[in-house]
């Protein structure tokens, strides 16, 4: 019990350390959503339109930005090496890394995102629902990108090796909770998407874990 | 969490299609030092990670006295490699508890082993400013932090100036006392009695 | 050496000098403030502004203030950066939240004059776009202050990016010429004299003449505070190290 | 000369492990122009629209994503340390690296970016500028980022806290690169808006390795 | 190319507003080396980086003969530290001729270094799979590809076996010979006659 919130407090901090935090997550979506509009062309309603499928590429992105380097650094220390000694399965650490990357940076981002979208011009409506799907969403892609990160360890292409594994693996959620967000905006019934989204984080949160317990053990040995 | 022994029978060990050594055996007995040597390149290093789990032999077996071997490296021995998983951006205070906590001790139990190698006085400074032999000393500090039967040691002395050599020695005859087992690969001789096992030769 | 003034390199004197001058500027500003805002209310009606023309005399003093004070910080930072002054830190890092809150004025002003002239709170035109980036680099100097723990090399950090983050103050000034914005082009400082009545103008530069002297009086106290901040942080470790 | 070609040999080819080389950046590609129908709905002219901005902010994005390690493994194992005694000035050590940079990551981008706008529904004539724009402005990209890279040096916290300091600076390129695409597509003048995208490369080319080198010389000391 | 001295002149230097150490004086010639000893966190390393121009002294001076700080830092000497600058993901070949390169030398010169450092065998390897003596011969053999007269070395022989430690003495002997300095911080004693310098003592 002590030894996995000391990881977990230990993880949440290394993830703040690596670019979370409130401050910094507004600061980014404030970035993506000035370059938006100034990169298509500012109309208002063609801005609307875009506004929440932009809010919640840009999340995909930053998630990406920030999982790179999940399980490189306690790879190249030997850090990853001590791990292994404790009576807690490697399963769990894995976990418990991408829970607090989640927790230092997709929640921030997932406060913001509600934030990025008005200013883009979306309904307020719709914000509520945005910011529940930016964070189950948040939540599939930091154990989905996790797998990515876990399995580039040690070859000779990181970086954008993981976006190129992980992006796909991104797709569904992208699909179901921009389908949601269009239903919503457009009064269709929308609990169907944002269902399947729940679904896909719970798979996500069953199924990597051991995915990336398998790599990291691949990487080691 | 007692550890009668650690014993390695005709082991072989291959890296990258070369085979290192083979028909390696051991015995050590609790309360026993073994001191590794051989030349650079001979598998000191690969046979600690053999045995710490990390590495799987090409032959031969590694049993830890009657205890399960997944059981044994989960929560009976400590590795203190090259690599010594610290994080340059953290405090010494935030590392030294954070992995004492991982191995099952409390703070007060780190902070004694702080005390014990000399680091209270370094406990707010970030990992990047230590000197070598300071940060090596955080190292080890978590041997004591969270007792623990086998010592798995690559190279312990190094970067350690001589008081603190003599002092190391010190707290390893106190760990041998205690019942453990220390398995060190060394180029120079340990401070302490120990018995010679050379690799590769 | 560029000529400083005595008073800005020597730590002594600028706090002499400060402690009078603050307060001095703080008087000004309020007596400056009164006098534009009371020719501001009495001010007739705009044919084509109404009322709303005296969002006016808040939101364009703001808006020439937030590029002001970076040109104040950037002087501060290439003088901290090149001379080493500590003073000039202190300065530089003094200016930026003060920046920062003249900038966010102008914005919000700004977009409260807009929705009632363009009849949208917000769009995305150069003119306005590039006052948020600018806002954006005085954050940006916020966070990296924030994360770094050494205090010398977080202030050459600091000072760097507040002189790169520079190029943007033309990008600013020139939007309107640049793109067709909605937002209005010079009418102020232009070629031929100023395109205002002056039933509009003397309370323009009045309130521009009082945030003037509000931001020095600001300045001068927040740079005070951080000297300050300084010798007590130095007296710290003296203590700890006897 | 040698050292500065094994210099740009050794950054292109570490550039390219962080994430460069021609598949890795299709594969990008083909991932945004992926997420971003789905997650804005499909509805052909609004993509159309959108396209060219689209695939200029997922360019910055992606020089954003390769750029966070410009600096910093050299600054932690000790590389920079090395590279300072040799005769080349710090100035040029930083902009060959910005430009392996670009040359393994930008330059692949730049020239799959014209097939990603034509898959988002992008008009034909307007290709060859999107090249332009990209291959200039990735350029700028790289420049200004390592500005970034270089400050967030031994800061406590890397990651997002570069995207913050860097997305403002990438605004102006945005801004311009995407204005003269905007023209073109409606037929009118473009030229203005692609030259101040190069003058403002050129700014970055000149101005960016002197802040480089002194943000490098200040984390080292 | 000649470097006839390295004078340190009441040098004093300061690391996080502790004083390491002050009033330090050394007067090294063509040909000689100098052991620098002292306690862990003494300022041993502190003192090197701050000779290669990368921490700035508190107090005093370090003058390079008759050269000029700037260029003797550009061109004539080499720092062989704690860190060693190689990166784990690419090959003992490309990184030596990339550093060797890097320094003013050409191929041909980098190999021939791996030839008398025993590496050769090793060049197609990646680092991350060198063992730490060995990766310790690739750092030095940046000193031989390049050749620059003083040589900056923190604990140069620590992960090297015996016979190697005898043969980098061997090496420094003959690069004392050719009119080289060495400036070396060690725990041990190094394997050829040298002037000792024990600081903070
Ligand atoms: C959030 C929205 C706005 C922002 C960020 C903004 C920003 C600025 C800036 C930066 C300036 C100074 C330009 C310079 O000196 O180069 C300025 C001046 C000015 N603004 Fe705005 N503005 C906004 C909205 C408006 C609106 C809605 C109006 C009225 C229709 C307006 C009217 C003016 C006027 C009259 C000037 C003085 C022009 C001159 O003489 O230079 N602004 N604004
Ligand atoms: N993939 C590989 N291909 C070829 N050789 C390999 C590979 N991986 C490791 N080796 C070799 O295996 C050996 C590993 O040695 P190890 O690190 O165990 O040595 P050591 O005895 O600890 O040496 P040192 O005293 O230098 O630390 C080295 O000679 C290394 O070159
Ligand atoms: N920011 C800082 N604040 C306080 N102390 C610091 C700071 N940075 C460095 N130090 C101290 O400065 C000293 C640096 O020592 P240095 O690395 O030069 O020692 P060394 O003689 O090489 O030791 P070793 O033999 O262990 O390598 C250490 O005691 C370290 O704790
Ligand atoms: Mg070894
Ligand atoms: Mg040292």
């Amino acid at each position: 019990m002590s030894a996995l919130s000391a990881l977990f407090g230990r993880e949440t901090s290394l993830a703040w350390g690596r670019g979370g935090g409130p401050l910094v997550s507004v600061g980014f979506y404030a970035g993506v959503a000035t370059l938006l509009p100034l990169a298509t062309g500012p109309e208002p309603d063609r801005l609307a339109a875009i506004a929440p499928g932009a809010a919640w590429v840009a999340l995909a992105l930053a998630a990406l930005l920030s999982l790179d380097r999940l399980f490189e650094r306690d790879f190249e220390d030997g850090a990853l090496d001590l791990m292994v000694h404790s009576s807690l399965p490697l399963e769990l650490v894995c976990a418990i890394k991408c829970l607090g990357q989640w927790v230092a940076t997709g929640l921030p981002l997932a406060l913001a995102a509600p934030l990025a979208a008005l200013a883009l011009g979306a309904q307020p409506l719709i914000l509520p629902l945005v910011f529940g799907c930016a964070a189950v969403g948040g939540l599939a892609f930091a154990f989905m990108g996790g797998i990515g990160a876990a399995l580039s360890l040690g070859a000779r292409r990181g970086g954008l090796l993981t976006a190129v594994i992980v992006l796909p693996l991104f797709v569904p959620p992208v699909i179901f909770g921009g389908g949601a967000l269009d239903s919503l905006s457009n009064g269709l019934p929308w609990t169907a998407g944002f269902a399947l989204l729940c679904a896909y984080g719970a798979a996500a949160l069953a199924l990597g874990p051991l995915a990336m317990a398998a790599a990291c053990r691949n990487a080691l040995s | 969490m007692m550890m009668t022994g650690l014993k390695l029978q005709n082991l072989g060990l291959r890296r990258g299609g070369r085979l290192l050594f083979s028909g390696l055996e051991l015995d050590l007995k609790a309360g026993q030092v073994v001191a590794l040597t051989g030349r650079n390149g001979a598998g000191k290093t690969s046979l600690l990670r053999a045995v710490a789990g990390l590495v799987q032999p090409e032959a031969g077996t590694i049993s830890f006295g009657d205890l399960d071997p997944d059981e044994a490296r989960a929560s009976s021995l400590h590795l203190v490699g090259h690599q010594d998983g610290l994080k340059t951006s953290r405090t010494v205070a935030e590392e030294l508890i954070f992995w004492s906590r991982w191995f099952g001790a409390d703070r007060a139990q780190a902070l004694d082993s702080a005390a014990r190698l000399d680091l209270t006085g370094l406990l707010g400074l970030e990992v990047r400013r230590l000197s070598a032999g300071q940060r090596k000393r955080l190292a080890l500090a978590r041997l004591l932090a969270a007792p623990r039967p086998l010592w798995l040691l690559d190279e312990p002395l190094s970067p350690l100036d001589a008081s603190w050599r003599t002092r190391f020695g010190d707290l390893m005859a106190e760990h041998l006392a205690g019942g453990g087992l220390i398995l060190a690969a060394v180029h120079d001789p340990l401070p302490i009695p120990s018995i010679g096992l050379e690799i590769g030769a | 050496m560029i000529p400083v003034p005595a008073f800005l390199s020597n730590p002594e004197r600028f706090m002499a000098f400060s402690r009078w001058a603050a307060p001095l500027f703080g008087g000004i500003a309020v007596l400056l403030g009164l006098a534009g805002l009371w020719y501001g209310f009495t001010a007739p009606e705009d044919y084509q502004h109404g009322d709303t023309v005296r969002i006016m005399f808040i939101h364009v003093p703001a808006a020439w203030m937030s590029m002001f004070v970076y040109v104040c910080l950037a002087v501060a930072s290439f003088l901290s950066l090149v001379f080493r002054h500590a003073l000039a830190d202190c300065a530089a890092r003094a200016a930026v939240p003060i920046g920062a809150a003249f900038t966010g004025l102008a914005l919000v002003t700004g977009s409260l004059w807009g929705e009632p002239m363009w009849g949208t709170w917000w769009v995305w035109d150069a003119r306005l776009t590039s006052v948020l980036v600018l806002f954006l680099v005085y954050l940006a100097l916020l966070a990296l202050r924030a994360s770094l723990d050494d205090e010398l090399k977080a202030a050459r950090a600091c000072a760097i990016l507040a002189l790169v983050g520079a190029v943007n103050l033309p990008i600013i000034h020139w939007s309107v010429n640049w793109w067709n914005t909605l937002h209005q082009g010079a009418s102020v400082f232009t070629k031929s004299g100023p395109a205002m009545t002056s039933d509009y103008l003397i309370p323009l530069l009045l309130l521009s003449l009082a945030y003037m002297a509000a931001f020095g009086s600001l300045w001068l106290v927040s740079i005070r505070g951080e000297v300050w901040r300084r010798r007590a942080d130095a007296a710290a470790q003296r203590l700890a190290r006897a």
